[in-house]
């Protein structure tokens, strides 16, 4: 186990350096200078001062990285060039909205897919079993910004339910009833992708599952269904559901990206859109970086999950 | 049964070590005999002992890490390419998962005729024929079964197949790992008689690995018995199974159950399990299990000895042989 | 009198309903069983000995299986019992050892949850007093250590130490009737020997009846006091342990114990071998099953099913139309 | 081991010559999916309304003869506009995969198939990879990489799959190559380069084309999201994507403009993730089944 982790961290290690050097090289996409393409022409010598030590720009291109590198360190990526305020308060500030996307999606996510999928498993094949396969099967052609925009249409314009359209986004601590309101169609659009894949992983596995012989085991122990499914069934089955939640709320991250844009919520998507169009390049460096070094935890946090959960996986 | 004395395959000091999170296992570790022309030997022993990875290794399956096999006098382990290709052809191959060892989205024909296609010593009509003939022979119709797919076809068709596919090139040495312990009884004997006439026919050698101390003994004119990635005693088929010379052959022989309502259930059984191939004990491997170990055991390591013509044995205190004269109640052919 | 029988199994029929139609895996199968008794029941893959197992105490698959006839352990009718009733009995009265210790515990559960488990859920005991049963259990199956073994997981165990973990499990609830099905197949021959000692000893230690399902005939010769001999489904002979060994009438039977290479035959003995393959479970003939294999069938044979009837020792029976004269004995090796 | 009791009666029964047939949706299926692909190529040769022709008498047409989906704002023939705008899916889509499969693919066989150190490094790469989002390595490189354009999209998606191509083909060929038939092979004398084609392509091919249609859906769904954010081709050229996109502003007034290319999107992915559904569950079928 220890063994496990401790090469899974240094793999993470690894990863931390090629996404740094991935989101430090994205600068150098940019056609000319960069200075002039991130000020813009009209950018005065102080802030230019400023942005060539920030980038180390007259230096050559890996000592560049390194001075970039010691910056990011220090927690600076920067300062917005539409705002005038720093990168890092601007991902402060829409970071916890993502967040609180996420863990409301998981938790809609889940409270029906393994439930579902339980009883899709008990029956497969059967009627039950069939109309869930159906309906996943739909929802998983379905993009979440096709879904958000039917949503939009049906629940706040249609039926006019306040609170859910778009810029309707109060902060929490504003207050929380209207803000859980306006983040309820968001957290649902992405519950609703999450949900196919946890219920059609979790389905197939626990398929599998009963079929193996110590379930067979414990039925002759004189345990309940119930006991079975949940005690013996589920936890095996788990592993795939995990994996695919690492990667999923991972992907969540970037769906949640256009979901937010067409809600105007101010999560990191909406202003990484907006930063895009307004060409305000250290902000999207910045999001880019966070964003992807949170994926990367989240992904080495399942990981650790995962082996507590299966012991065999760190053991082979 | 009289076998000429030149050795077809001679395997020297052949060990195998495999690594598991850093840790060297030595799963064969100096494992040395002879197989002569015509003659069959069993190699026999537990899960573990390292009898399929040896037989593995002589095919260079997996990489010997140390050791010399020479067939027909040539070495194995010094060929690569196209030479090492050309040298298993001498050599064959069958496995224990009978459905598995064919693929399934290939016809039995071409399954069969895959070693002539690789190296196409033969085509067209010819070979079709040649593959007509070795299908019959193992009791499959080509006619009615030569163009269905493999995974239409049972454990024991799928290892007449695999026979079949094994001969096409006139292999001299036949390696089977455990090839019938997939079987129902009544089909193993099949593939047993078998086996038994075309060795007879194609003038075959065989290594014939297997964990079943019957079946080994039924085939076998030597045996071999390996223990944790040795071998402990080698010899002649009847004399060993009769009056074996290592403790552990006759441990291994007193836990063979008989089919007979009346044959004694022996009250002394081999306690614990064999050691971790990671961690092998010091000096005689078996010598942890052993009721006759001494200090001498765990310090010296026992080399082979000859306790009667051919029958050699690895153990500083090997059983006494005694010859009983065999009387066989077979009473059918 | 039948009052006195721990198991009563009537007329005993399981179908699967298969997308090739229906399966009649056991196919009205009737024997009975005393207290403190070991049968055995003895076939190849497929004559539904695993099948039948399962549906005598109700654990056949839940979805797409029928079952008729009876089965009665200890006064409780299995069949038409619910699941919930049938919870009433599993573990307490019957329990069931399976084949494949790696398989049939949860790779993920520490072993000492799954052993005291039962003991909660069954039993109602406490954490603490279940879990000193469960070390009691695991000194019992002759676990080494058993307090550091009671939070291992089945990973880090070895084969043989597994089996006797799923025999301490079965053994929780002190059941009257144990099921072992195929117990010994996946272990090698040495713990092989261990285990068979262990359920001997345990059953007269518990006063418990066992039922040994296997396809190895020296496993039941020498641990079981009667035989059932099944193929395709049915019973084709039952007696003591010594009649179906001494005194078979049923050509199947005769060429089950015939086809098996013995330890005690010299070295290439010729194998008698049953032809063809066992039958097509979707597609079997209106008359006896073996018949297409059988050396002795007649016109009768392939059109009219034999029933079991009685032979000269008593409880001995056969199902043949043409069975093998009474002093049978003398074609045993 | 799969199915407990009824293995053992299992193998009584001859192996299935083959297993369930496709059925009929999935032939439906195909069909929708050949007539989007020749919608797509034969675009210019089919009679079809220019899509960027702007008609000021037919704005926000209804579904009619005319207009057989109506018209947008802009008076453009929504029904032409959604078979042009399906060349850019496709295009990127299918685009966007070759190039994953023409690099993870191979990659990803030879790996499973070779072990050792070659796969040690090649997975460990593969695994750093995958830990990028994709989709954020997509915007990231897209906003900064000007002037876009569809090979760049099509380039920047398809590298970004090749982890994940790898990934899938590396463990089907895993599963394989492990199969005593390969070992076999391989005492016949049988090359590396025989085995490859012989015995491990024709059994992961099921599965190769099953994920290569889950793939295309996927970037298509990709595509959509960057006609989102701006990020994909410039309007007027149309897509699905800016259609549905353009369309979200007017949707309560004309709801048809964002239903139209919404549905075309939806029914291409359902057809493609059920041919790829159904073709795994057809092929994966190799050992007994009751």
């Amino acid at each position: 186990m220890l063994r496990y982790l401790t090469k899974r961290l240094m793999l993470l290690v690894g990863i931390v350096f090629v996404i740094s050097v991935g989101s430090f090289y994205l600068i150098h996409l940019l056609p000319g200078n960069p200075a002039t393409v991130i000020l813009g022409f009209g950018a005065t010598p102080e802030a230019k001062a400023i942005l060539y030590k920030q980038l180390g720009l007259n230096k050559p291109i890996y000592l560049q990285y390194f001075v970039w590198l010691g910056n990011i360190l220090h927690g600076n990526l920067g300062i917005s060039f539409i705002s005038q305020t720093t990168v890092s308060s601007v991902i402060r500030s829409a970071l916890p909205i993502d967040g609180e996307i996420i863990i409301l999606s998981q938790i809609m996510a889940f409270a029906v897919a393994i439930p579902t999928a339980m009883r899709s498993a008990r029956k497969p094949d059967g009627i039950v079993d069939r109309f869930l396969g159906a309906t996943s099967f739909t929802l998983l052609s379905i993009p979440p910004y096709i879904l958000i925009i039917v949503m939009v249409l049906f629940i706040s314009i249609k039926l006019g339910v306040s609170g859910t359209g778009p810029s309707a986004y109060v902060s929490f601590g504003t207050d929380w009833i209207t803000n859980l309101e306006s983040l309820s169609l968001p957290a649902f659009t992405l519950a609703t992708g999450s949900f196919v894949v946890y219920y059609r992983v979790l389905r197939s596995d626990l398929i599998a599952t009963l079929q193996e012989e110590f379930i067979t085991m414990a039925r002759s122990k004189g345990l309940s269904q119930r006991r079975i499914m949940w005690r013996h069934a589920f936890r095996p089955s788990s592993v795939a559901l995990l994996g695919a939640a690492s990667v999923n709320i991972g992907g969540l991250l970037a769906a949640g990206f256009v979901v937010q844009y067409l809600l105007q919520i101010p999560g990191l998507g909406y202003t990484l859109i907006l930063a895009i169009n307004e060409s305000d390049f250290l902000v999207v460096q910045g999001i880019v970086l966070t964003v992807s070094i949170l994926v990367v935890a989240i992904n080495f946090f399942f990981d650790f999950i995962i082996n507590i959960v299966d012991p065999r996986i760190s053991r082979e | 049964m009289n076998a000429p004395r030149t050795p077809l395959l001679s395997v020297t000091d052949l060990e195998v070590t495999f690594h598991v999170h850093g840790h060297a296992v030595s799963a064969v570790a100096g494992v040395s005999f002879e197989i002569y022309e015509g003659e069959t030997l069993g190699l026999v022993g537990e899960s573990g002992c390292g009898k399929s990875t040896t037989g593995k290794a002589l095919m260079r399956i997996v990489e010997p890490s140390k050791g010399t096999v020479e067939l027909e006098g040539v070495n194995i382990t010094k060929e690569s390419g196209k030479a090492l290709r050309s040298a298993r052809t001498r050599m064959q191959m069958i496995f224990q998962d009978p459905i598995s060892s064919l693929n399934p989205r290939r016809r039995v024909k071409d399954i069969v005729a895959e070693p002539l296609d690789c190296w196409k010593t033969v085509t067209g009509v010819e070979r079709d024929k040649l593959i007509s003939d070795l299908l019959s022979k193992v009791g499959i119709d080509p006619s009615v079964y030569g163009n269905r797919y493999a995974r239409q076809f049972s454990g024991g068709q799928c290892q007449r197949i695999s026979i079949a596919r094994s001969l096409a090139m006139r292999p001299k040495l036949l390696i089977c790992d455990e090839m019938v312990s997939a079987l129902d009884v009544s089909v193993q004997a099949q593939i047993l008689n078998l086996l038994e006439d075309l060795k007879a026919e194609y003038g075959l050698t065989l290594l014939f690995i297997a964990h079943d101390l019957a079946v080994v003994k039924n085939v076998s004119d030597r045996v071999a018995v390996m223990y944790l990635g040795k071998i402990c005693e080698i010899g002649p088929a009847d004399t060993l199974y009769e009056s074996p010379a290592h403790p552990y052959t006759e441990f291994l022989l007193g836990a063979a159950l008989e089919a007979d309502p009346d044959s004694p259930i022996n009250a002394q059984v081999l306690q614990g399990e064999p050691p971790s191939p990671m961690n092998p004990p010091s000096g005689c491997r078996f010598r942890t299990r052993c009721p006759n170990a001494t200090q001498r055991c765990a310090d010296e390591e026992p080399l082979p000895q000859e306790v009667a013509p051919n029958h050699m044995v690895s153990c500083h205190y090997p059983l006494t042989i005694h010859h009983k004269s065999t009387t066989p109640t077979v009473l059918e052919g | 009198m039948s009052d006195d029988k721990l198991l009563l199994v009537k007329d005993l029929t399981t179908t699967f309903a298969t997308a090739g139609g229906d399966l009649t895996a056991v196919a009205h199968v009737s024997f009975d069983l005393d207290r403190n008794e070991t049968l055995g029941i003895v076939g190849e893959s497929g004559s539904g000995k695993t099948v039948l197992s399962r549906t005598i105490m109700g654990l056949q698959p839940r979805v797409n299986t029928t079952v008729t006839g009876s089965s009665v352990i200890d006064g409780f009718e299995v069949v038409g019992a619910s699941e919930k009733e049938k919870r009433t009995i599993w573990g307490t009265e019957v329990a069931m050892v399976f084949q494949d210790p790696m398989t049939s515990l949860n790779p993920v559960m520490r072993i000492g949850k799954q052993i005291d488990e039962g003991l909660r859920v069954r039993l109602g005991m406490n954490r603490k007093d279940a879990k000193a049963r469960a070390i009691e259990l695991l000194e019992l199956v002759g676990i080494p250590s058993p307090v550091e073994r009671y939070s291992a997981y089945p990973g880090q165990l070895s084969g043989g130490m597994r089996q006797r973990v799923v025999i301490a499990i079965a053994l929780a609830c002190s059941p009257k009737l144990l099921m072992a099905d195929e117990p010994t197949t996946g272990l090698d021959v040495t713990i092989q020997a261990q285990i068979l000692n262990l359920l001997d000893e345990l059953k007269e230690r518990l006063k418990m009846s066992v039922i040994l399902v296997t396809h190895d005939l020296g496993v039941v010769a020498t641990r079981t006091s009667r035989i059932v001999v099944m193929y395709a489904g049915r019973i084709v002979e039952t007696g003591t342990t010594r009649d179906v060994f001494y005194h078979h009438r049923m050509p199947y039977t005769r060429a089950l114990l015939e086809s098996s290479p013995k330890v005690s035959n010299e070295s290439h003995t010729r194998l008698v071998t049953i032809p063809g393959r066992p039958p097509n479970l979707l597609n079997l003939s209106p008359g006896c099953s073996f018949a297409p294999r059988c050396t002795y069938a007649t016109d009768q044979c392939h059109t009219e099913r034999p029933e079991l009837q009685p032979s000269v020792e008593p409880g001995h029976a056969f199902a043949c139309w043409n069975p093998l004269p009474v002093n049978a004995e003398a074609t045993l090796p | 081991m799969s199915n407990f009791s009824l293995a053992d009666a299992a193998i009584m029964v001859e192996r299935p010559e083959k297993s369930r047939p496709l059925g009929l949706f999935f032939w439906i299926c195909v069909f929708w999916v050949g007539l989007n692909i020749f919608g797509a190529i034969f675009a210019n040769l089919l009679p079809l309304a220019n899509p960027l022709n702007e008609n000021f008498n037919a704005i926000n047409a209804g579904p009619g003869l005319h207009h057989l989906l109506g018209t947008d704002d802009l008076g453009r023939d929504i029904f032409s506009r959604i078979v042009y705008g399906s060349r850019v899916s496709i295009t990127v889509g299918l685009g966007a995969i070759f190039i994953g499969y023409g690099i993870g693919a191979p990659l990803g066989m030879l790996a499973a198939y070779r072990r050792g150190r070659f796969d040690a490094i090649l997975t460990t790469i593969m695994y750093v990879l995958l830990a990028f989002p994709a989709l954020i390595a997509t915007i990231a490189v897209l906003s900064f990489w000007t002037p876009r354009s569809l090979l760049k999209i099509i380039v920047v998606i398809g590298i970004a799959s090749i982890p994940l191509v790898y990934r899938v083909i590396r463990t089907a060929t895993l599963s394989v190559a492990t199969k005593d038939y390969v070992v076999a092979a391989k005492v016949q004398g049988a090359t590396d380069r025989r085995i490859l084609m012989k015995e491990l392509l024709p059994n992961i091919a099921p599965i190769a084309v099953s994920f290569f249609l889950i793939g295309v859906a996927t970037v298509i769904i990709l595509e959509g999201a960057l006609a989102f954010l701006g990020l994909s081709v410039n309007p007027p050229t149309p897509s699905w994507g800016n259609m549905i996109n353009e369309a979200r502003t007017v949707l309560a007034q004309n709801f048809w403009l964002a239903f139209f290319p919404s549905l075309a999107l939806c029914l291409f992915l359902i057809a493609l993730n059920f041919i790829g559904d159904r073709i795994r569950s057809h092929f994966d079928v190799t050992e007994v089944k009751l």
